[in-house]
C-alpha cells in the first residue's frame, strides 16, 4: 500500500496555495449578487462547489486517499453517499409537501 | 492436511491447559483484560441483567393489561413501564446481545485470529456501555421516563416531567459503545483472516455481522446528533424541533428512523447469522446458495437505509414520500425473502439432528416468517394508515424481534455454551424450555394482531372492555413465555456446575471456532491455522474424522 | 363492498374506502398464508423426513442453484409490487381530499378533542357526522402530537403542533364509533378519545340546530363535565390530577394565587370556566383553557349545578366523579336515533 | 494484562501489538480503522447539516438575517488558520516518515499553535455574540440595562463593508462599543433584519413557507422572524459548537503526539499514529470547509448586492 507516496514538500505548499486562492474566492464571491446575475440559489452553488472542490483537494493529498487502496475510496465515498442518501431522502419529503401548513 | 490435524487436537489430554478463563482470576485480570472473550463474557453477564430488567417490566405490562381500566399501574406509572421496557430492550439488550457477545467471542476465532484488531477500543466499548447503561439506570431509580422508547417531539423536548435527558444522554454514549464494536469487526473483518481464509470461505455469521457493522458506523452517529439535539432543546428550552419555537417535530421523526429502521438490523442480521450456522450445522449440511446468503446481508444493510419514512406514513409527510419509502419497503423484503428460502432448502437432503439449537433455528423460521410478512402488510401504505400505532405493529415487531432476534441469539447462546464454557447444557431442559418460548410466544402475541386490526391503539394504559379477551389470552401467554425464558438462565448456570465436559467439539463440526479447545486459550489457537476448506463442509477437505469420532461417540457427551 | 360481518374478531367498517382497506388486509393475508404454508410445510417435511438418522452423517453436498435462486427472489418481487401497488391505490385514496367535502376543524389538546363544525357548533371529544357526505377534517393541536383514529373508518392521521393536517371519510352507515389518539401523547393519552356518531342527514341537521335534552341539569352537567367537555380529564381526581378539586368547595373559601381569598359561589364558578386565568387557584398551574364560546348559557347553568351538586349543595345527591375513559352514555337524545 | 507477557516469545518490532503478525497489518488495520471512524464522523456532523438543509431550505431570509449578523471577516481567517494547520499536519506527517523528529516536533507544535489560534478566534466571536444578545437562549446573553446604551437604530442595510459585519458597522458608524437595551438577557435580533425581510417582500422573494412563517395576519412579525433567526443561531451555535469540541479533542491528540515524537518514537518504519491523527485533524478542518460558506456566507449577497 502507501510506501510513502505523497506529493513531497513542493506539492503541499501547492495545495495549501490552492486552498488558500479557493478560500478568497470564496469570499469575494460570497459578497457578489449572483443570484441576480444568473439564477436564484448560483451564490449556494458556487460557494458549495468551491467547498467541495477544497475538500477533494485535502481528502486527496493531505490525507494521502489519492494512493490508497480501494477498500479506504470506498470507505471515503460510501461516508458521502450515505450522507446524499440522508439529505435527498428527507429532501424527499419536505420537497413534494403541499404549502398548507409548511 | 496436517496442519488441520495439528489444530484439531486442542485436547491433548495432558497438563490441564491454561484457556482464558483460567488465565488470571483476579478482578483486576476482568476489568483490565483485551481478551475479545472475557469481554464476551462481561457482556453476556450484562446484557442478561437488562433483559431480565426489561422482561420485569414486560410483566408489569402485562398484568396491567390484564383488565381494561388503569387498576395495577396508573396511566403515569404505566406510559414510564412501557417507555423503559423499550429502551432498555432496544437499546441496551438486542443491539448489543448478538454481536457483543456471540460476534465477540467468536468473529476473532471464526477467522483464525488471535483477537479483535483493537482489543483495547473492545475493552472500551464495554466501558462505555456500562456508562451509558449506568446512566440510565440511576435515571430509572430517580424516576424514569415517560416519552416511548421514541422520543418523539415536542412531547420529549417541552412537556414530558420525567429524565429525558439522563435518558438520553445514556442512550446517546451507548451508541458509541456500538459505532467502536461495528468499527472493530469491520477492520478485523479485513485484516485478521487467517492463511486461507478468502472471504468466501468466511461462515456466514461473519458476513452478517459485517453486515450489521455497516450499519453500525453509518447509522448510529445520527441518531447520537439527534439525541443531543433534543437535549440541548430541552436544556435550552429553544430549538429546531419543538414548532412553539419555530421548529419541526418531523425532522425529528426523519432523523431518529433514519438510525432506528436500520437498527432494526443491526437486530436482526447477527440474528440471521447465528441461524444460518444453526441450520447448516445441524443439517450436516453446506448451506444451500452461500453467496445469496452473504450477499443479501448486505444488500439489507444498505437497502435498510432507503426505507425509514414508513415509520412516519401518517406522520404528516408528503404523500409522495409515503409512496416512495412504501415502494422500496417493499424492496428491502426480497434479501429476506432469499434468505428464508436458502435455509428452507439447506435442510433438504440433511441429516437434522433435534438438538436445542436446531429447535430454537426452526423456531426462529416459523416467527421471523410471520413477522417479517406482516412487516410487509405494515409496509403496504394503505394499510397502515388502518395499523399503525395499534398492537399490530406491537404484534410485528415482537415476532421479528423477540421470534427473530431473541431466538437467535438463545439459539447461539446454546450452540456455543460448551466452546464459552467448556461444559455441555442439559439438552433435556433445553427443548423443553425452547418449546415453552414458543409456545408462550405466539400466545403473547398472535392475539394482538387481531386486537390490531380491531383497532386498539398502543401505548395505552386503559383501554375498551370490548378488547379484554384477547389481552387476557396474551397476558397468559407471558406467563408461559417468562417461564420459558427463566428456565435456560437455571439450567445454564447449572450447567456450569455440574455439566458434562464438552470437548474441542462435541458436534464434529468444520468451523473453526471447534477446532481449538474448549473454552479456547487466550490466544485462541495454539497455532495460527491455515484454512484449506470450504465454509460448512462437512466432506473429505473439512480433515474432519468421523469415524474416530463415531468410535467415540458411544461415550461423547452427546449421545 | 363486501360483508365482513362474518369474520369473527373483525371491526366494523363504515366508510366509503373501509373495504378497500379490508380487501388489500385479506389480500396481504391470502399471500402470507400462501408463503408461510409452503415455508412451514417445506421446513416440517424436511424435519421429519432427514431426521438424524445415525451419528456425525455426511450427507450429499448441494452448493446451490442459480435458477432456483432467481425464482425465488423474482416471485416475491413481483408479488411485494402487487402489494405496493395496492397499497398505493388506497392510500390515494384516503389522503387525497376530494372536492365539495363538508369540513370541520379539530383541534388536539392534552387530552381532548375540540371539534368546531362549519355552522359554529362546538363539541369536545364527539364528533357528529351526517351519513353519505364527505367529511374533511381540517386538524391541529395545541401541544404535542396526537393522532385522530376512527378504527371503523379504517384512517387516522396525526395532528401536527404548528400546521395542520388532513383526513377525510365518507360514512356509509349510521352508528356510533370509537374515537382513538393513536399518537402517544403523555398522561392520559388512553383517555383521550370518544365517539363518533354517524346519523342520517335529517338528525343532523336537527343536532346541529341545538341540543335538545330531558335530562336535569345536574345530570346534563355531569353529562358534559366527564363527556362532552371534558372537564374530567383534569378533574377527574386521583393523584395525577391537574385541576383545582372540585368536591366540596362550593360555598367554601378559595386561597387564590396573590394570597386573595374568594367564596366558591356561583358567579365564582361561572368566572373560573370562562375565565379561568382571572382566579387562579393556589396551588396550580394557569393550565385551565378558557371555555368562553364553547359552552351556552344552559350548558352553564347546568355546571355550575353539577359541580354544587359536589358539596352537597341544593338536595341533589351528590354524584361520584366518573373516570373520563368511560363515555359510553354519552349519546345525547336526538342522536340516539342514530344509533343502532 | 499478564498474558500478553507470557506470549511474547517471538520478536516484536517496536509499536506492534500483540494481535497483529506485523506491521503492514497493523498499519493496514489502522488506516481502515480511522476511515471507518471518519464515516461515521461524516454521518454524525451530517444530522446536522441535514437539520441546516431543512431550515435554510425553508427559511432563506431569515437564516441570510443570522448569517449577517456572523463576522465573516472572523470566519474567513479562521478558515485560513485552519488550512494552514492542515497544511502544517501534513507536512508533520511528512517528517515522521523521514523520521525528522526535530522538524516533527515543530510542524506538531505549529499545528497545535494554529489550532490554539482557531479556537481563541471563536471565543472572542462567541463573547461577541453573548454581548449583542446573539446566543439563541433567553437569559444567556450580557444583560444590558436600559438607558445604558446607544445604539444607532435604522441602519441602512447596505452599509456591510468587506471585513465588515452590520453589528460592527452600526457600531463604527458611532465609534465605539453601543449595545441595545437588553434588561433580560433575550436573544435579540435588530430593525435591519426587518428590513432585510421587508426588503425581500418587497421584491417578491418570500417562499409560500416563509409567507406562513413570518406572517401574522398579513403583517410581517418581528416576533416570528427573531424566532426562526433564532433556529439559525441554534444551529450555529450547536455545529461550531461541536466542531470545536473535535478541535479540543484534536489539540488533545496532538499533545499526545507531541511527546511520542519528541521521545523520537516514530521512524519510516513505525508512523501510523502520525498519520492517523493527521487524518481526523484533516477531516475537522474539512467539515469547517463546509460550515464557513454555509453559516458565514450565504446569504450575504442580499445585503452587500444592495436590494
Ligand atoms: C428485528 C427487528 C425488525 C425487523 C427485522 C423488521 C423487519 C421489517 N419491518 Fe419492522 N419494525 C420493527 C422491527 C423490525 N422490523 C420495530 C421495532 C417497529 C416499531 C417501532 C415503533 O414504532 O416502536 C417496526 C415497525 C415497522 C413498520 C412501521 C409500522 C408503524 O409504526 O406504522 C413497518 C412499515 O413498513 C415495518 C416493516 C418491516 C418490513 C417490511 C420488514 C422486512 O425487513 C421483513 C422482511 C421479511 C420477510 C418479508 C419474511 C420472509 C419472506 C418470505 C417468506 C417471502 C415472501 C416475501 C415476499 C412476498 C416479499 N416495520
Ligand atoms: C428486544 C426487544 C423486546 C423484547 C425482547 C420484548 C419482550 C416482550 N415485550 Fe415488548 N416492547 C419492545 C421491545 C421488546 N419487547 C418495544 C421496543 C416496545 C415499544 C415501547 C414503546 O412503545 O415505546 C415494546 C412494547 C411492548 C408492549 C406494548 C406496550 C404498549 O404499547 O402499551 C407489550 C404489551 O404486551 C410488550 C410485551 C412484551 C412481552 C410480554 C415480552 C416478553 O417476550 C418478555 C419475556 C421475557 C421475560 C419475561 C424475561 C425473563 C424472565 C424473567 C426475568 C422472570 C421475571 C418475569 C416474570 C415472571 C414476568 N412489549
Ligand atoms: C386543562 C385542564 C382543565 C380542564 C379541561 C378544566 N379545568 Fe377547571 N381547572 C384547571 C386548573 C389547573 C384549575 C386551577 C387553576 C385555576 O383556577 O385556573 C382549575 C380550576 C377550576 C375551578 C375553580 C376551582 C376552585 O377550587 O376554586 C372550577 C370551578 C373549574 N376549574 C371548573 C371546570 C369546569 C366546569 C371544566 C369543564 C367545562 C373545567 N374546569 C375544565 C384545569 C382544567
Ligand atoms: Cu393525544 Cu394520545
Ligand atoms: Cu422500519
Amino acid at each position: 500500500m502507501s510506501e510513502h507516496q505523497h506529493i513531497g514538500i513542493p506539492g503541499y505548499l501547492g495545495v495549501f496555495a490552492f486552498l488558500f486562492i479557493a478560500t478568497v474566492i470564496t469570499y469575494v464571491v460570497a459578497l457578489q449578487d449572483l443570484d441576480g446575475m444568473f439564477f436564484p440559489g448560483a451564490n449556494t452553488l458556487v460557494a458549495l462547489a468551491i467547498a467541495f472542490t477544497k475538500m477533494t483537494f485535502v481528502v486527496l493529498f493531505f490525507m494521502h486517499v489519492r494512493w490508497q487502496s480501494r477498500l479506504i475510496w470506498l470507505a471515503v465515498v460510501s461516508g458521502f453517499f450515505w450522507l446524499a442518501i440522508m439529505f435527498a431522502y428527507t429532501l424527499q419529503d419536505y420537497l413534494t409537501r403541499s404549502v398548507i401548513g409548511y | 492436511m496436517e496442519n488441520v490435524d495439528s489444530i484439531n487436537t486442542g485436547e491433548d489430554k495432558g497438563e490441564e491447559q491454561v484457556n482464558y478463563l483460567t488465565n488470571g482470576f483476579s478482578i483486576k485480570s476482568w476489568l483490565l483484560t483485551k481478551d475479545h472473550k472475557r469481554i464476551a463474557i462481561m457482556y453476556l453477564i450484562s446484557v442478561s441483567v437488562f433483559f431480565v430488567l426489561g422482561g420485569i417490566y414486560a410483566g408489569l405490562i402485562r398484568l396491567e393489561l390484564l383488565t381494561p381500566a388503569s387498576d395495577l399501574l396508573e396511566s403515569g406509572s404505566y406510559n414510564k413501564v412501557f417507555t423503559q421496557h423499550g429502551v432498555i430492550m432496544v437499546f441496551f439488550y438486542l443491539i448489543p446481545a448478538i454481536p457483543a457477545v456471540l460476534g465477540n467471542f467468536l468473529l476473532p476465532i471464526m477467522i483464525g485470529a488471535k483477537d479483535l484488531a483493537f482489543p483495547r477500543i473492545n475493552l472500551l466499548s464495554l466501558y462505555i456501555y456500562w456508562v451509558g447503561g449506568g446512566l440510565t439506570l440511576f435515571a430509572l431509580m430517580q424516576g424514569g421516563v415517560d416519552t416511548g422508547w421514541t422520543f418523539y417531539t415536542p412531547y420529549s423536548t417541552t412537556f414530558s416531567n420525567s429524565f429525558v435527558m439522563l435518558v438520553g444522554l445514556g442512550v446517546f454514549i451507548n451508541g458509541f459503545s456500538s459505532i467502536l464494536t461495528g468499527l472493530n469487526f469491520i477492520v478485523t473483518t479485513h485484516t485478521m483472516r487467517a492463511p486461507g481464509m478468502t472471504w468466501f470461505r468466511l461462515p456466514l455469521f461473519v458476513w452478517a455481522h459485517y453486515a450489521t457493522s455497516l450499519v453500525m458506523i453509518l447509522g448510529t452517529p445520527v441518531v447520537a446528533i439527534t439525541i443531543l439535539l433534543l437535549a440541548v432543546e430541552r436544556l435550552t428550552q429553544t430549538g429546531i424541533f419543538d414548532p412553539a419555537l419555530g421548529g419541526d417535530p418531523i425532522l425529528f421523526q426523519h432523523l431518529f428512523w433514519f438510525y432506528s429502521h436500520p437498527a432494526v438490523y443491526i437486530m436482526i442480521l447477527p440474528s440471521m447469522g447465528v441461524i444460518s450456522e444453526l441450520i447448516s450445522n445441524f443439517s450436516r449440511k453446506k448451506i444451500f446458495g452461500y453467496e445469496f446468503i452473504a450477499f443479501s446481508s448486505i444488500a439489507i444493510a444498505v437497502f435498510g437505509f432507503l426505507v425509514w419514512g414508513h415509520h412516519m406514513f401518517v406522520s404528516g409527510q408528503s404523500i409522495y414520500a409515503g409512496l416512495v419509502f412504501s415502494f422500496l419497503t417493499m424492496v428491502v423484503a426480497v434479501p429476506s425473502a432469499i434468505k428464508v428460502f436458502n435455509w428452507t432448502a439447506t435442510m433438504y437432503k440433511g441429516s437434522i439432528s433435534y438438538d436445542t439449537p436446531m429447535l430454537y433455528a426452526i423456531g426462529f423460521l416459523g416467527l421471523f416468517l410471520i413477522g417479517g410478512l406482516t412487516g410487509l402488510f405494515l409496509g403496504s401504505v394503505g394499510l397502515t394508515v388502518h395499523v399503525t400505532d395499534t398492537y399490530f405493529v406491537v404484534a410485528h415487531f415482537h415476532y421479528v424481534m423477540v421470534g427473530g432476534t431473541v431466538l437467535g441469539y438463545l439459539g447461539g447462546i446454546h450452540y456455543w455454551w460448551p466452546k464459552m464454557t467448556g461444559k455441555m447444557y442439559s439438552e433435556f431442559w433445553g427443548r423443553i424450555s425452547a418449546m415453552l418460548v414458543f409456545i408462550g410466544f405466539n400466545l403473547t402475541f398472535f392475539p394482538q394482531f387481531i386486537l390490531g386490526y380491531q383497532g386498539m391503539p398502543r401505548r395505552y394504559a386503559a383501554y375498551p372492555e370490548e378488547f379484554q379477551v384477547l389481552n387476557i389470552f396474551s397476558t397468559a401467554g407471558a406467563s408461559v413465555l417468562g417461564i420459558g425464558m427463566i428456565l435456560p438462565v437455571i439450567y445454564l448456570v447449572g450447567s456450569l456446575i455440574n455439566g458434562k465436559s464438552a470437548g474441542p467439539n462435541p458436534w464434529l463440526l468444520p468451523g473453526l471456532e471447534w477446532r481449538t479447545a474448549s473454552p479456547p486459550p487466550t490466544f485462541n489457537f495454539e497455532k495460527t491455522p491455515v484454512v484449506t476448506w470450504e465454509a460448512y463442509s462437512f466432506g473429505e477437505d473439512s480433515g474432519l474424522d468421523i469415524d474416530e469420532a463415531r468410535r467415540e461417540s458411544r461415550v461423547s457427551p452427546t449421545a | 363492498m363486501q360483508d365482513t360481518s362474518w369474520v369473527p374478531l373483525f371491526p366494523e367498517g363504515a366508510s366509503s374506502f373501509a373495504w378497500e382497506v379490508d380487501a388489500l388486509y385479506f389480500y396481504l393475508i391470502a399471500v402470507s398464508a400462501f408463503f408461510a404454508i409452503i415455508v412451514v410445510a417445506a421446513v416440517f417435511y424436511f424435519f421429519i423426513k432427514y431426521r438424524e438418522r445415525e451419528k456425525f452423517a455426511t450427507p450429499p453436498e448441494i452448493h446451490g442453484s442459480i435458477p432456483l435462486e432467481l425464482f425465488w427472489s423474482f416471485v416475491p418481487f413481483v408479488i411485494s409490487m402487487t402489494i405496493f401497488l395496492g397499497g398505493a391505490i388506497v392510500y390515494y385514496n384516503q389522503y387525497t381530499i376530494p372536492e365539495d367535502t363538508m369540513e370541520i376543524f379539530v383541534v388536539g389538546k392534552q387530552w381532548m378533542w375540540k371539534v368546531q363544525h362549519g355552522t359554529g357548533q362546538r363539541e369536545i371529544n364527539e364528533l357528529h357526522v351526517p351519513v353519505g357526505r364527505k367529511v374533511k377534517l381540517t386538524m391541529t393541536t395545541e401541544d404535542v402530537l396526537h393522532d385522530f383514529y376512527i378504527p371503523a373508518f379504517r384512517t387516522k392521521a396525526d395532528v401536527v403542533p404548528g400546521r395542520y393536517t388532513s383526513l377525510w371519510f365518507e360514512a356509509t352507515k349510521p352508528g356510533k364509533y370509537r374515537l382513538f389518539c393513536a399518537e402517544y401523547c403523555g398522561l392520559n393519552h388512553a383517555g383521550m378519545g370518544g365517539w363518533v356518531y354517524v346519523m342520517e342527514q335529517r338528525d343532523f341537521d336537527n343536532w346541529l340546530s341545538g341540543n335538545l335534552s330531558n335530562q336535569t341539569p345536574v345530570q346534563q352537567g355531569q353529562d358534559l363535565f366527564t363527556n362532552k367537555l371534558g372537564c374530567a380529564s383534569c378533574h377527574a381526581g386521583g393523584q395525577n390530577q391537574r385541576g383545582a378539586i372540585l368536591e366540596g368547595i362550593f360555598g367554601k373559601e378559595v386561597k387564590l394565587v396573590g394570597g386573595q381569598t374568594v367564596i366558591a359561589d356561583e358567579e365564582y364558578i361561572r368566572n373560573s370556566i370562562l375565565n379561568p386565568a382571572g382566579q387562579v387557584v393556589e396551588g396550580y398551574q394557569p393550565i385551565m383553557p378558557t371555555f368562553k364560546g364553547q359552552v351556552t348559557e344552559e350548558q352553564l347553568v347546568a355546571l355550575v349545578a353539577y359541580i354544587k351538586s359536589l358539596s352537597g349543595q341544593s338536595g341533589t345527591t351528590a354524584a361520584p366523579m366518573t373516570p373520563a375513559a368511560d363515555g359510553t352514555t354519552a349519546a345525547p337524545a336526538n342522536a340516539a336515533g342514530a344509533g343502532k | 494484562m499478564t498474558h500478553d507477557d507470557k506470549h511474547d516469545d517471538h520478536y516484536h518490532p517496536p509499536g506492534l501489538q500483540h494481535q497483529f503478525d506485523d506491521m503492514k497489518q497493523q498499519m493496514d488495520s489502522v488506516t481502515i480503522g480511522m476511515w471507518t471512524f471518519l464515516a461515521q464522523e461524516i454521518m454524525f456532523f451530517g444530522g446536522l447539516f441535514t437539520a441546516y438543509l431543512v431550515f435554510r431550505s425553508r427559511f432563506p431570509m431569515a437564516f441570510a438575517a443570522g448569517s449577517n449578523h456572523l463576522d465573516a471577516f472572523w470566519g474567513w481567517l479562521n478558515t485560513l488558520v485552519l488550512i494552514v494547520s492542515s497544511l502544517t499536519m501534513a507536512l508533520a506527517v511528512f517528517y515522521a516518515q523521514k523520521g525528522n523528529r526535530n522538524l516533527q516536533v515543530v510542524m506538531i507544535i505549529l499545528t497545535m499553535i494554529f489550532g490554539s489560534v482557531f479556537l481563541g478566534v471563536k471565543a472572542i466571536e462567541y463573547t461577541d455574540k453573548y454581548n449583542h444578545g446573539l446566543v439563541p437562549v433567553d437569559g444567556w446573553n450580557k444583560v444590558v440595562p436600559e438607558g445604558e446604551h446607544g445604539a444607532k437604530e435604522g441602519e441602512s442595510a447596505s452599509l456591510a463593508l468587506p471585513f465588515e459585519t452590520r453589528v460592527n458597522a452600526a457600531e463604527s458608524a458611532d465609534g465605539g462599543e453601543k449595545l441595545h437595551p437588553n434588561p433580560r438577557g433575550e436573544f435579540q435580533i435588530t430593525d435591519d433584519d426587518i428590513a432585510l425581510v421587508t426588503m425581500a417582500q418587497k421584491e417578491g422573494y418570500l417562499t409560500e413557507s416563509e409567507k406562513i412563517g413570518y406572517f401574522s395576519n398579513g403583517e410581517i412579525d418581528p416576533e416570528k422572524v427573531k424566532g426562526k433567526v433564532q433556529i439559525f443561531f441554534w444551529i450555529y451555535f450547536v455545529m461550531t459548537g461541536l466542531h470545536a469540541l473535535h478541535m479540543v479533542i484534536g489539540l488533545g491528540i496532538m499533545l499526545w503526539l507531541l511527546v511520542m515524537a519528541w521521545r523520537n518514537t516514530f521512524s519510516a518504519d513505525y508512523y501510523s499514529p502520525v498519520e492517523i491523527s493527521g487524518l481526523y485533524w484533516h477531516f475537522v478542518d474539512i467539515v469547517w470547509i463546509f460550515l464557513f460558506p454555509l453559516l458565514y456566507l450565504l446569504g450575504r449577497h442580499f445585503l452587500a448586492g444592495g436590494h
